[in-house]
């Protein structure tokens, strides 16, 4: 455990973070960068992500909290949070290999063996390898617990058949960290279930790519026809698979595993709805003055500001006591919501140009709002749908009952 | 307030909502709806020909003319089962047109025009520019009058199903006052016309290059007709769009609890959970608003006053719900939601783009406020 | 049945009542008049409208398409909407005994005995005899299928005994409609009860007022002690009870009997709030003229409009097609979730002074709003709450499936 | 944008926060607050003396005046705590009135009022009007000046705790610029106060008839303070009603889930329908941004431009979200909500009064607005 930086440690590092990242961000390749991992659609923005976080780990500034032994800087984690302040303050793009370094990563940190360490770690950091999720399945999107991919062990293999959608990146994925039902017969559908750790390109894996309502493409659907993989795949013994996945959410929250820092969601700026607003014209005056959206959008800063304060709050114990769980529970409730809401709005301001998409010439920034709006989505159903979420903080932040 | 209208129908009226209802539904299933996203003219001839052979085409247009002699109060249930049913075609825009020459028209120009459009001749209007306001007297476009010929220049935006289109009747300014002129497409010069990505795949629309388009004097309308023509234009295209959007929301509506109504989670048939019943119930609540109201400002068509009232409370209740609606579709339909295979968003897209042509919710509220509290 | 009557007639009629109502309606006897037969509250309230509600009856206004030979006017339906327009074109105070002439009424027309209509029609049309109801019990307010006052019968005799809550005008009603548990080995809980047309003014049954979150009185806890009524007071048989219940709310919605007419709660006058809006100041311009005010005060403009034009579109098959049941199972719902929303919003106008309330001599409009607004509540939450309503709209117009 | 706040805590703030949440639950229960609003003088005289050894009303005085000497962040958790229990006392209005000395007043006014309060002496501002308006600056009350006397004339409204006041601090006009007189009560005459009909039952507030009403001009704030002492109040008086508001919304959420957890209707727990656990949700998820903003405002306090923009979100966001959160609790109590026993009226009524007080959430946004966007 590396031990607390000094001050003077800290400052230096930041220093030279911020000097790297003022250098060598690239804010606009010529081409729309996605604003989360979900929404990369083309090969363009594929490679440019993928060689930007090599860059950014090689340059010492993601991962620098990990392990040395494995990859990682060997940092305190203060020094990896500076770096991920400066990347933030230059708005740089986002890490590409969300579920290698959010979850599969911190999952065998913290369980994996020696091995499996040496073989995963580093390659994931450098974005050599990127990994990619298969919880979700067509029948039963919001009840993982319900995951009916069938694992069936056959000597040192386990045979795989079945089918897992909402894979983001599974098309160029190297690895997958997968959810499947070992056991039919379990006392209750959570015990049936395995984890694994298993290659994509391997015979019997086939994936499709999903069209988005953006119409863009982003998600894979991937269908597994008699695959047959390593027994070494299986992660946590089997029947243990819902505990890992479950662990991989409290990883998420930064429980237990050091960040691995950056960010792989880009935070919604803004400055730049504001932007929008005061460039738009309705009856020959900036739309920014017309009292009623000024009113909307004051809401909206009110919103804004609260949701990113929160994440400040979430780390001051002292105004956390009366329902610890609240502001971790609800954020991702509040803050995907919001940007729905906001992007919504954001074509109000556009009069009779809102009518134009991605594409147009005559379309305000290139249909980035219209994409937005509309990737929106993304988030508010996937990884839990926000009724999912009222549910979750209901019963677990407010001691609701359960909906039956 | 007196200028608040109240419901009525007729019963030409009610006979073409029963038509149109299995129409729009016989010639519009959603698969044919698909197909036609990547079709480059974006609807059916055949259908389009079948419409101006059930005279909906004529239906505002006086008996003189060959027309029906009705009102746009019978051509209400017609663009709300074409919504319904995501059937696009240039019905409203030509519909618009005639309308257009109606209000702002001599008797040459309307003897030339309505009897074609009454015949299924594609028409459509050139109003929108660059600078995406509403309003529809802000505009650049203009016109130079050089004895009998006017040479016009700039850029019109969301010219709707355009390359269809044999009559385009397009606002120009000529010296500093607006102008409409009856511009026929054959006489567009190669590449004037450039196909537009939009937001709603169900329609077609195009941006209109005037450089160097020459019409005669006599394809102008009357200078003192202009703001006539700008109202009704407003209004029409109001009513027509609201109608469309009232009938997209009950469709969306309808699609959403279909999937309430099969589709399981956690061993239950979602429609179950209040978490998207009593949202589905409260859209459903806006949409017989919406209805209401889309057949009052029919009613009230033509009525001094009432009719702009009717029309854009219509519209702002159509907007907002199809809108909200659309989106609590997407939204409710899960992972499924977010693919393009989803209608829901076929229908978001739409309530999109029907509020850019005729101003959304918020704009509709901001006329209503004048002629409510003023 | 009254034949069809000439349009001479009805203008005749008309013109009959327009006269009476403008020479006899008195919209401000001194003292505030209630909205709705709930709020009645001072014996001057309740004085003032039983008289008038006798007047109107005399006068023929009221009553009048129901039958003669019980004290109606045996005219045809037309002739009563007529009056009623007339009643509402001069805004005349409300008819006071809306559980008599809107709920038992219309039953005993439809199913009681000859002796029956002549021992009640006649006094409840004149409000000598004012009615009560006794539905709901304080246990399970929204679950009326689950009431447990228990009825048994005892010889020519029921006795009964337990609690109803909710009873407007329950101190000052002669007769009360009464929801009872007559067995409790029913093979289902609806199948358990009946309904009786009971007198209030026996030993054995008590009131108790309640006091509203108004400040104000209007409703009544009822207590059944050992208290005996005549088995003649049984109506609909043993074991009818729900199916009795349930007939009431469909008369309600004007089924089967014709409407007494007239009106027992009054519609909102929207004129009201948009002149408290000319009329209130703020920054020394109306309030009016703020164009985020303008913009809210439009959007009820929509819904006030859109809900009265609901009532007329009822009446019009031809525009009610898709989902006949749509319209009138959304009425409550929509009109009394309005009306909340609207007066909460006239605080909004009301600057510093929405401080005050009723009896300062310095709250506008002598604390009105204020009270409209707590009082609305009855209406969202009495007669099945909002959320019991969008459950019946959800699962009988739009035939989702119950939630269990 | 370089005017909005960050959130932070002080070691003092936090201890304060503790002790607060203490002897508010514990002199504060809901019985006693029922008690209390039959009572004419509305608080516990010996609960307001304890305020005062606990030295609450010294904290945001300067020790040179016998205060503690730190800031408004301090009053806060206070604030928070009191709302929380519906503890309502002079509390808001005596230390409203020290920050307008410590704004607006001379060493001398400063230094004979200050310690006194400090000590537990009530005090109390008199700004509202006839008028309604927000704007302190729109007042009609006026005073004279002859020599050395000033004599006041006009009505003024909402005055809180009046009654129990040595020290009420009101604003005039004299000669057309905006004054503020310090009136001690002993010197009013008989009938000048009238007890007032609120819409909160908790707390009490009276009419003030200045007419005749004299004081020595050295009662006067200096003239070219009145600016800053209208700002100071208005910042002071935004801050301690949103952390008061944002304490209230906890507590009718609190008390909603408890009725939630416990009632039963159709043989099942409540709170296990959506229909009342999601828009509890919502509320909960409202009233934790209001509470972040609020502790934002007070770490924000005293920064210049930051300040008012921290404070004014505070106060929209803790009204919408209090008023909201009562509405909802009231609705989702049923039959029982309806009841004056109900304590869920006793929020919605003090929510509806607080922001009489300070500006309801829409007058909030319009004055951020233009510090924000323009």
């Amino acid at each position: 455990m590396a031990e607390k930086p000094s001050p003077a440690e800290l400052k230096e590092f930041g220093e030279a973070a911020d000097a790297w990242f003022k250098e060598n961000t690239v804010r606009d390749p010529g081409f729309m960068l996605p604003l989360t991992f979900m929404e990369v659609s083309t090969d363009q923005q594929y490679d440019f992500l993928r060689d930007w976080q090599r860059k950014v780990y090689e340059a010492g500034f993601f991962g620098a909290s990990w392990p040395k032994e494995y990859g990682g800087g060997g940092l305190h984690s203060e020094f990896q949070r500076v770096a991920t302040r400066a990347m933030k303050k230059y708005d740089a793009p986002i890490m590409l290999n969300a579920i290698g370094n959010g979850w599969a990563g911190p999952l065998i940190l913290d369980l994996g063996s020696e091995e499996q360490k040496q073989k995963y770690i580093k390659n994931m950091l450098s974005a050599e390898d990127i990994w990619c999720q298969g919880f979700s399945e067509p029948e039963h999107g919001s009840d993982l617990g319900n995951a009916q991919l069938k694992a069936v062990r056959d000597g040192d293999e386990y045979v795989l058949n079945g089918s897992k959608i909402w894979t983001s990146l599974g098309d160029r994925a190297k690895y997958m960290i997968l959810l499947a039902r070992t056991d039919f017969n379990a006392p209750n559908k959570y015990a049936g279930l395995s984890f694994f750790l298993i290659p994509m390109k391997i015979d019997g894996i086939t994936t499709s790519r999903i069209k988005k309502l953006t119409g863009e493409y982003g998600f894979v659907q991937t269908f597994f026809t008699d695959a047959r993989v390593s027994a070494d795949c299986l992660f946590g013994g089997e029947g243990n698979g819902w505990s890992m996945a479950v662990k991989t959410l409290e990883y998420e929250r930064g429980a237990k595993v050091k960040p691995v820092g950056g960010y792989f969601v880009k935070e919604l700026d803004v400055m730049q709805i504001v932007e929008l607003a005061k460039n738009s014209v309705r009856n020959g005056k900036p739309l920014l003055d017309d009292p009623v959206m000024r009113d909307k959008m004051t809401q909206f800063m009110i919103d804004i500001q609260a949701i990113n304060l929160n994440n400040t709050r979430r780390r001051m114990p002292q105004l956390m006591q009366d329902r610890p769980m609240g502001l971790p529970l609800m954020n991702k409730l509040a803050r995907t919501e919001l940007i729905r809401e906001l992007t919504e709005f954001s074509l109000a301001f556009q009069g009779t140009k809102a009518g134009y998409y991605v594409g147009d010439e005559n379309a305000i920034d290139d249909g980035y709002w219209h994409r937005s709006y509309l990737n929106s989505f993304s988030a508010t159903i996937g990884g839990g749908t926000s009724e999912i979420q009222r549910n979750i903080v209901g019963e677990h932040a407010l001691g609701l009952p359960k909906t039956r | 307030m007196d200028n608040l209208g109240t419901i009525g129908t007729t019963e030409e009226q009610i006979e073409l909502l029963d038509v149109a209802t299995n129409f729009c539904r016989d010639k519009s299933p959603i698969e044919k709806v698909r197909a036609l996203l990547e079709d480059d003219l974006g609807y059916d001839p055949q259908v389009w020909k079948e419409i101006g052979e059930l005279g909906w085409l004529a239906i505002a247009i006086p008996e003189n003319y060959d027309g029906v002699g009705l009102s746009m109060a019978e051509v209400v249930p017609i663009a709300e089962q074409m919504g319904r049913n995501l059937m696009n075609t240039p019905f409203g825009s030509t519909t618009l047109a005639a309308q257009a020459l109606l209000a702002g028209g001599s008797e040459e120009q309307q003897a030339r025009w309505l009897p074609k459009i009454a015949a299924g001749s594609v028409a459509t209007l050139a109003l929108s520019e660059d600078n995406g306001d509403w309003d529809l007297g802000n505009i650049e476009c203009s016109g130079k009058q050089d004895g009998d010929t006017v040479t016009l220049s700039g850029k019109k935006q969301l010219v709707r199903w355009a390359d269809s289109a044999e009559l385009i009747i397009a606002s120009v300014k000529i010296d500093g006052t607006i102008r409409f002129a009856l511009i026929e497409r054959s006489a567009l010069a190669e590449g004037a016309l450039r196909r537009e990505s939009i937001i709603d795949e169900t329609s077609r629309s195009f941006e209109l290059t005037l450089d160097g388009v020459k019409v005669s004097a006599d394809a102008l309308f009357d200078a003192d007709r202009s703001r006539e023509t700008i109202e009704r234009i407003e209004l029409a295209a109001g009513l027509i769009q609201a109608a469309e959007m009232c009938g997209g929301a009950q469709a969306v509506i309808d699609y959403t609890i279909e999937y309430l109504k099969t589709r399981k989670q956690f061993d239950k048939i979602i429609g179950s959970y209040q978490a998207l019943k009593h949202p589905t119930v409260d859209n459903y609540v806006e949409y017989e608003k919406a209805r209401t109201h889309v057949y009052s400002a029919a009613h009230s068509w033509g009525e001094q006053g009432r009719g702009e009232v009717a029309v854009r409370m219509a519209a702002a209740q159509a907007h907002s719900t199809y809108s909200r609606a659309a989106d609590r579709s997407i939204q409710f339909h899960g992972g499924f939601g977010f693919t393009h295979d989803c209608d829901a968003q076929l229908h978001r897209r739409k309530a999109i783009f029907d509020g850019a042509l005729i101003g959304d919710a918020a704009y509709q509220r901001s006329k209503l406020a004048g002629l409510l509290f003023d």
